[in-house]
């Protein structure tokens, strides 16, 4: 039972995440006066993309072709550890915390390569860029999350929501901290605005873009789905961490739909926010983000300090 | 007993066969084969001396006891392979014209007679004599080192003649003041006899062998090369021939420190103090330190060495100094080592010299390219001399540096610290010599260089593993200089 | 202890030693080399008087051999050595210019006190006598060095270090009334080999660098020039 | 039984060494042999020139691999019985027979050593093939690489101080040898004269350390050295000095220097043995010489290794990440992966010494872990910088790319190395940096408000290495392999043909999939070593199933690789095949784009310095940067610019920081004291004068 609810909520993870990017696209339309395109036109994007045939250039080599099967393989795997709508998941056991940064950090690795391998300049860039923000961001993660996991005493992304849960409303000033340094981590590493704009092909500007610019047909969904849902995977990671209040703990269907429907909630709220902030905010020039990443390092490192010292000092 | 005559009478009659016929062609294989037999001659002593104790001969002339007796055999080792070393040598220096006949004569029978002046310094039972054959190893060798005939050479002999006659005299002093207090209880005829000094030595006035102390040691310190009396050394090593050099390290400094030794042992006895160990321990420790970092300015190879040698002559005047059993043991072991590995380096040290024809380390390169076995020796020989296991270099640093923890243990990081230096002194010249692209008209030479490979090899054994009888030799030795052993 | 009070021997001893100590000092402030190798003549006679003397008060017959040897040695061999030097190198007009010459002497003064003081606990329990001529033996072994030090000229150095020979031998036959007959003849060998040798070096020394000063010689040496 | 597994060990590599020197003997027993019996062909045919070299190199690499077969057997048979064996071989000094102990620890490290020899001895024969000339003579190589073997084997065998120092410096001198191999280069005989005097240096330090627990206890056996009971201060003393003895072998930041430049000259599967086998070997070294020899840890050491640690993984990874010579990148980034160790093994110091063995067991078995994980992927990826250089002739990564065309099976067994090393999921690497954030996660259990925080502060700065690791081998890989090739050398690089160098790197890649998988394999293997040395092992190293990793317990982490690897495999699959089915499966190759311009070329790709170009903004005051454009002007007013040089150089702070000042003062030093000796032989006069009336001054 407890495998086939893991198995069924990574498949939901799976299949709602183009939902969610569309929705965001749809907030910063309204929000900008602009006319929304439907909220599933991320699912017809990715369907007429597998259903092109793919140009690869002649300079490719089998890492090139691979890669976006193993980008998104990782991704999906990150995506199992994290509760959706319940917590006690095997798959949490079998891969921690630390573990699914791990596959977020496998999926940059060839995401990062496949940019480097048809040797354009565009290319290199990228990934010089996202190798760059990337190790900035991770740490400034695993300092966030290490606040959730010391204060559960557990690595365990299940049993450390839970643990949240059963505790009740608790205000811990660490878990502002960590809160605000994940979310600036979220939006580095999902390439939001100002970190990294997702709508532009402007050479200067571009990250993420700039390492698939080379991809089409069904590689280019693969590695769009993958983004989609590391968005998604951030976001639950944010709702269910700080506010776990919803998911379900028994496996019965009524709270699983309980579940489900708070966390489409909570989502589509952070979606709101994700989307004014995109709007409000300008992007950054690339060697302020340092600046910003430091400073989510920073967040995360006193929210683990005030848990230590406030919070769980003896 | 008589091995002891033969000892001393083998190298007389080579001094006056080779003042007469030094110069014919096969008298480097006679110096070999008069080297030899004195080896032989030495090795049937020393397995007497092992067998029965200590040796008196009749007239109370000669002792030989377990320390000297191993010095002795060392220097007819050393002896012996040196002349191995200096047959081919000397021939190639005749070759290029570099000496003529009447040289070659003096060099032999000189080095008969420097021979014949270390075993009378060790096989005598005299204070006196010893006395005066150290003063004859000066007078045999000073004329060796201007064997070239080269204004350095000659600065360098009229140097070393005038520091060491000097500091001799000294040592000459305190002999007499050594002797003054003998008088004063005994006979005036055997009152020098170390034997007769060495039964009454709680007896002798303490306040006058303290003095005559500090005129022995900084006597014979002059010939060890105690910095600051050391100033002969690098002059005189780096300016003599090659083989000269060998048996200078090898031989004579050593045996300078035998004669200190000796009358440490009469001090102590004396005071009941180690006011003689301080004096040692702050000259060899000055040494070392001031001649590991001189190490690192020099241009000549053989002054490289000579320096080296200084800066281990201190380490071993500093291990006597602690006197414990430990620490002297450590010292006599790297007596030998240091004989050894010293003139061993020497050796590969010629032969390089006349390989590249010149003596400055700049102009020295890359050894193992034109004759691999030149470059190998004097690399695996430096690694020895800088004290790098499995050779016995180490051993007997690493028993000095226990030693030094336990008796004085603030001295131990001053010593490593020097040790590390003078490694870095060393190496940063010898690697560009032995290493890199030679000159183009760099020709290998004729070469003999099985003393190098004796001497190596005996030293990587005395590093695996001392031999049994060797290690109670040391240790008879031990005991007869510290009163106690390590074992 | 008053010297009235001494035997004829003992009292001559010390004059003796006064008379060598004064040589020494004589030699130290000498500039002129002929005259400084009479001087050190002179102390080589002093020295064989002395032996002599003491061979004879204390009828020890080996000392005899030790004055003669002094005498052949210290009196005549090597002053005479030195001079035909000296007289071949041209240079018994030169006068060698000593620097701080008061200097020099003062210091020289000093250390005669100085081998007093060092000398005194060693003999506090033996005569006056002994400490007298051993004090004076010793400084006049330091000033030998001394003048050393102080002159630039070869033959000098070969001076003083004759000297300081003589300052040991006077200890020697003084202080101990000799050493062992083996002993001493040893040491006469020595000197005897020395002085040939000192011989040699000044010839080869003029051939090499046309001179015989010492400061002359200093290729080896360990100074950035 | 074990030692006489661990004797044949030492032995076998001894003799390797000793059959190399066979080598230069061809003609002698071509001689030999025709005057004893012609008659037989095969044996004569055997000492052709050509035939008798690669029968040389083929036997002392089987030695040298049997050694290595023989070490790893040693190794496991002691971790497996958890037994202790001790010996007395009559060598040494008369009262000190060489003392042999031969535990847990030790065979653990015999493990690392035996299998990265084996693989070594594997890819042996085909490196080495051009090393038959008189310029590189193959009887140096390899009996310096058969005394090197011996050396690292003595040293884990010994069991006094006197043994262990001269295992250890034959270890030394024997690299040495190793690193001045080539020595036609300057550059080369510098590293290795630096090498040597470190080694020196580090080797006193040691002895000096050894030196204090001797000078309190009776002998130097390490039982008698166990027994010495210090008092803080002196214990103090005697683990900075082995800290910074063993931490200048391992190549702790600041006294790493010689790393960076000796192990890129040496040959390349000699790197793999210096880098891979012997740092670990000098943090045996600590290990011995802290846990065992000192016995009672206090925390505060365990705050230094934990910030020695945390500057070294740091410095290390950022160094390497500029560096465009692709050995001295890898010799960096050892640096850095003995910084994690480090680290690590300063937390289970504290924790020892705050009275948590059972957690000082976890941190210890990172560290051991970490150790293994390393002498894997770096002895892999040096082996693959091996073979990189033996087909295109060159190490700098800015002049290759493309490679994995040329090299297919080279790339997968380099990216394998690259993924390890960047401790990705699946693999290794990731296995010892996920324990070693589990330790710190264990912080809370301390009370020190002082350690509490500064804990987590590290386990930031391991966070930021891993990330910055990852970063940088994804330039190295993407430089190398990827991209189109910048240089006529990789134009012409082939597939290495040798089965041999493919089998050893490939057995080594092997091995870091299958611990990354199966990482309980070689945990339990550890705990015996804790279990032994810290007299705890893990709470609960199996609490839910060998298919499980839940070091502490399962309800505060765990991590089933298994599991995660077939989750991995059924996602792959599905996508796969799932768009597999539809119509436009043919992929349709074509140009690149180039916005319509036309003409890309492999200039216009991004270089290993362009890459690294936004870490050299950010962490700017890491390095010393001389970056420079020049530019070549022409024309009546210079106005033309006919060429641009971009020129830049990154250097280390250590050197104008802490050892040009020391040369500085040594030289200075020396001119000083070399004025005592002027020349003048008054003055020498004056000297021994003045020294004789000192003296006696002094007595009176």
């Amino acid at each position: 039972m407890n495998w086939l609810i893991a198995i069924l909520q990574t498949i939901l993870f799976v299949a709602l995440s183009p939902l969610l990017a569309g929705w965001v696209k749809c907030c910063k339309c309204w929000l900008q006066n602009r006319k929304a395109p439907s909220i599933f036109q991320p699912y017809r994007d990715l369907l007429k993309l597998t259903y092109k045939q793919p140009v690869v250039s002649e300079q490719a080599s089998w890492l090139f072709i691979k890669a976006p099967y193993v980008i998104f393989s990782a991704t999906v795997l990150a995506a199992t550890v994290v509760p959706l709508i319940a917590v006690d998941l095997p798959t949490s056991a079998s891969a921690d915390v630390i573990v699914m940064v791990g596959f977020f950090a496998f999926a940059r690795f060839f995401l990062a390569l496949a940019g480097l391998d048809i040797g354009t300049a565009f290319g290199g860039m990228g990934s010089s860029r996202e190798m760059t923000i990337s190790s900035l961001a991770e740490p400034a993660m695993l300092m966030a999350i290490f606040t959730l996991t010391m204060t559960a005493s557990t690595t365990n992304l299940s049993l450390a929501i839970a643990h949240v849960l059963n505790e009740g409303l608790i205000l811990r000033p660490s878990f502002v901290f960590a809160l605000s340094a994940l979310i600036l981590v979220a939006v580095a590493e999902t390439g939001r605005i100002p970190v990294d704009n997702p709508s532009t092909h402007l050479e200067l500007t571009m990250i993420h873009e700039a390492m698939i610019l080379e991809y089409s047909g069904r590689h280019l969904a693969l590695i769009e789905w993958a983004s989609q849902l590391k968005l998604m995977l951030y976001g639950v990671l944010i709702a269910n961490i700080f506010f776990p209040w919803g998911i379900a703990q028994s496996f019965n269907p009524q709270d699983l739909a309980y579940g489900l429907m708070a966390i489409m909630a909570k989502l589509a709220v952070l979606a709101i926010v994700l989307a004014i902030s995109e709007t409000l905010v300008a992007k950054m020039r690339l060697f302020r983000v340092q600046e910003y990443l430091s400073f989510a390092y920073l967040l995360g490192l006193l929210g683990m300090l005030s848990h230590i010292i406030l919070e769980a000092s003896r | 007993m008589i091995a002891a005559y033969l000892v001393l009478l083998i190298p007389l009659i080579g001094i006056v066969y080779f003042t007469l016929a030094g110069h014919k062609t096969d008298t480097g294989k006679l110096n070999i084969k008069f080297n030899g037999i004195c080896l032989l001659a030495t090795i049937w002593l020393a397995v007497n001396v092992l067998n029965q104790g200590r040796i008196i001969s009749s007239n109370e002339a000669f002792l030989i006891d377990p320390f000297n007796v191993y010095l002795i055999v060392l220097t007819a080792f050393v002896g012996f392979t040196t002349s191995i070393f200096s047959s081919p040598y000397m021939a190639h220096e005749k070759e290029i014209g570099k000496l003529s006949d009447q040289r070659l004569k003096l060099y032999y029978s000189m080095f008969q007679g420097f021979m014949l002046a270390m075993y009378l310094v060790l096989t005598t039972n005299n204070m006196g004599i010893m006395w005066v054959a150290m003063e004859g190893a000066t007078l045999a060798t000073v004329l060796l080192v201007s064997l070239y005939r080269t204004p350095e050479s000659i600065e360098a002999a009229w140097k070393y003649f005038i520091l060491c006659g000097v500091g001799i005299a000294q040592a000459l002093f305190g002999t007499i003041l050594l002797y003054y207090a003998a008088v004063q209880i005994g006979d005036g005829e055997n009152a020098l006899l170390w034997s007769v000094l060495y039964e009454n030595a709680d007896k002798l006035n303490p306040e006058i062998l303290e003095i005559a102390f500090v005129f022995l040691l900084i006597g014979y310190g002059t010939k060890i090369g105690l910095v600051p009396l050391h100033n002969w050394l690098p002059d005189a090593h780096s300016e003599g021939p090659t083989p000269m050099s060998a048996v200078l390290s090898g031989l004579l400094l050593n045996d300078a420190l035998y004669a200190v030794v000796r009358n440490k042992m009469l001090v102590d006895g004396a005071t009941g103090s180690n006011m003689a160990g301080f004096l040692m321990m702050g000259f060899g420790l000055l040494s070392f330190l001031v001649a590991a970092i001189l190490l690192h300015r020099q241009k000549d190879i053989k002054r490289l060495f000579s320096y080296s040698s200084i800066e281990h002559m201190g380490l071993m005047t500093f291990a006597f100094g602690i006197g414990g059993p430990l620490a002297t043991f450590a010292a006599l072991l790297h007596m030998t080592v240091h004989s050894l590995t010293k003139s061993a380096i020497f050796v590969t040290v010629g032969h390089a010299a006349q390989l590249a024809g010149t003596q400055k380390i700049d102009q020295i390169r890359g050894l193992i390219k034109t004759q691999p076995r030149i470059g190998w020796g004097l690399l695996i020989g430096t690694i020895a001399i800088a004290g790098f296991p499995p050779f016995g270099v180490f051993t007997s640093e690493f028993l000095v540096l226990l030693a030094t923890m336990h008796s004085y243990p603030w001295l131990a990081p001053l010593l490593l610290l020097d040790i590390g230096i003078a490694f870095a002194g060393l190496f940063r010249h010898i690697q560009p010599m032995v290493y890199g692209i030679p000159p183009k008209d760099q020709q290998a030479i004729k070469a003999n260089l099985w003393p190098v490979i004796i001497h190596l090899a005996l030293v990587l054994w005395l590093g695996l593993a001392i031999p049994d009888f060797l290690a109670n030799w040391f240790s008879q030795a031990t005991l007869l200089i510290s009163g106690s052993t390590p074992l | 202890m008053n010297i009235e009070q001494l035997d004829f021997y003992t009292q001559a001893i010390l004059s003796m030693a006064a008379l060598v100590g004064l040589t020494s000092f004589l030699m130290l402030g000498q500039g002129r080399l002929l005259r400084l190798i009479f001087v050190f003549a002179l102390q080589g006679f002093l020295l064989t008087l002395t032996t002599a003397l003491a061979a004879y008060s204390l009828d020890n017959p080996h000392l005899y051999i030790s004055a003669v040897l002094t005498l052949v040695l210290k009196v005549i061999f090597i002053p005479w050595m030195l001079r035909r030097q000296v007289l071949h190198m041209n240079m018994h007009r030169d006068i060698e210019a000593l620097k701080n010459n008061t200097f020099v002497m003062l210091g020289g003064a000093s250390l005669m006190v100085f081998s007093y003081y060092v000398l005194h606990p060693v003999v506090q329990s033996s005569s006056a006598v002994m400490l007298n001529a051993l004090a004076v033996s010793l400084s006049v072994m330091l000033l030998g060095m001394l003048l050393m030090i102080s002159h630039r000229q070869a033959i000098a150095h070969v001076v003083g270090f004759m000297s300081i020979e003589n300052g040991l031998f006077f200890a020697a036959i003084v202080a101990t009334n000799g050493m062992p007959m083996v002993v001493e003849l040893g040491v006469a060998f020595d000197v005897l080999v020395a002085a040939v040798l000192f011989g040699i070096f000044f010839l080869h020394i003029r051939t090499s660098i046309d001179t015989l000063d010492v400061d002359m010689l200093n290729r080896l040496h360990e100074v950035d020039k | 039984m074990i030692l006489i597994l661990a004797y044949s060990a030492v032995i076998l590599s001894f003799a390797s060494g000793l059959l190399a020197l066979v080598m230069n003997q061809r003609l002698f027993l071509l001689d030999w042999f025709e005057k004893s019996s012609a008659d037989n062909e095969r044996l004569a045919s055997c000492l052709g020139e050509k035939q008798f070299s690669s029968l040389v190199q083929k036997a002392v690499f089987m030695l040298l691999g049997l050694s290595g077969v023989f070490a790893v057997l040693a190794g496991l048979s002691v971790l497996i019985s958890q037994g202790v064996v001790t010996d007395q071989l009559s060598l040494g000094l008369p009262w000190l027979p060489w003392h042999v102990r031969f535990d847990c620890l030790s065979g653990f490290f015999f493990l690392i050593v035996g299998i990265a020899v084996s693989a070594v001895s594997l890819y042996g024969p085909g490196y080495v093939k051009s090393y038959t000339d008189s310029q590189h003579p193959f009887a140096v190589l390899g009996l310096f690489t058969g005394l090197f073997v011996s050396g690292m084997l003595l040293v884990l065998l010994a069991d006094d101080a006197f043994f262990f120092m001269i295992a250890w410096e034959l270890m030394s001198v024997a690299s040495y040898f190793l690193v001045a191999f080539q020595h036609e280069h300057a550059a080369n005989r510098r590293a290795a004269f630096i090498y040597l005097l470190m080694a020196e240096v580090g080797a006193l330090a040691i002895i000096l350390g050894f030196g204090v627990l001797a000078s309190f206890s009776e002998g130097f056996t390490f039982d008698a050295l166990r027994q010495v009971q210090l008092s803080a201060n002196w214990a103090s003393i005697a683990f900075v000095l082995a800290l910074l003895g063993f931490g200048m072998k391992a190549g702790i930041v600041p006294v790493h220097v010689w790393l960076p430049e000796a192990h890129p000259v040496a040959p390349s599967h000699i790197s793999a043995l210096m880098s891979g086998v012997m740092l670990k070997v000098a943090l045996y070294g600590l290990i011995r010489f802290c846990f065992d020899l000192l016995g009672e840890v206090h925390w505060q050491w365990g705050v230094v290794l934990l910030i020695l640690g945390t500057i070294s993984a740091l410095g290390g990874i950022l160094y390497a990440m500029m560096q465009p010579n692709l050995k001295r990148l890898l010799a960096y980034s050892s640096v850095e992966n003995i910084g994690i160790i480090f680290m690590v093994l300063g937390l289970a110091m504290i924790f020892m010494a705050n009275g948590h063995p059972q957690l000082a067991a976890l941190g210890f078995l990172a560290a051991l872990l970490h150790a293994f994980n390393h002498a894997l992927f770096k002895n892999l990826l040096f082996l693959g910088a091996g073979m990189i250089h033996h087909q295109t002739h060159q190490l700098n990564i800015d002049l290759m790319g493309g490679l994995i065309r040329k090299m297919p099976k080279t790339s997968v067994l380099f990216l394998i190395g690259c993924m390890s090393i960047s401790s990705l999921p699946l693999f290794n690497g990731f296995v010892s940096e996920w324990l070693a954030f589990q330790t710190a996660l264990q912080v809370d259990v301390l009370d020190n408000g002082v350690l509490r925080s500064l804990i987590p502060v590290a386990a930031a700065s391991l966070a930021l290495t891993a990330a910055l690791a990852a970063a940088c081998f994804v330039k190295v890989f993407g430089m190398i392999f990827l991209g189109q090739s910048r240089s006529h050398h990789c134009d012409n690089a082939r597939e290495i043909q040798d089965k041999g160098m493919l089998a050893g790197s490939g057995l080594l890649a092997g091995l870091c999939f299958l611990f990354g998988i199966f990482p309980g394999l070689i945990i339990n293997l550890i705990n015996k070593v804790s279990g032994q040395l810290l007299g705890a092992s893990l709470p609960n190293d199996a609490a839910l199933g060998w298919l499980w990793l839940a070091p502490v317990s399962a309800n505060q982490a765990s991590y089933a690789p298994p599991l995660v690897l077939t989750g991995a495999l059924i996602a792959g699959c599905i996508s796969f095949w799932y768009l597999r089915r539809n119509p436009a499966t043919v992929i349709r190759h074509a140009e690149t784009w180039d916005c319509g311009f036309g003409g890309l070329t492999p200039k216009m790709q991004y270089s290993c310095s362009a890459f690294t170009m936004p870490f050299r903004r950010i962490f700017n005051k890491v390095w010393i940067i001389d970056e420079r454009i020049d530019k070549d002007l022409r024309g009546a007013m210079n106005q033309d610019v006919a060429a641009v040089h971009y020129h830049l150089e990154v250097n280390d702070h250590s050197w104008p920081l802490l050892y040009e000042p020391i040369e500085r003062g040594v030289n200075t030093t020396a001119t000083i004291v070399g004025r005592i000796q002027t020349g003048n032989i008054r003055t020498y006069l004056g000297y021994s004068f003045a020294t004789l009336i000192l003296m006696l001054w002094v007595i009176s």
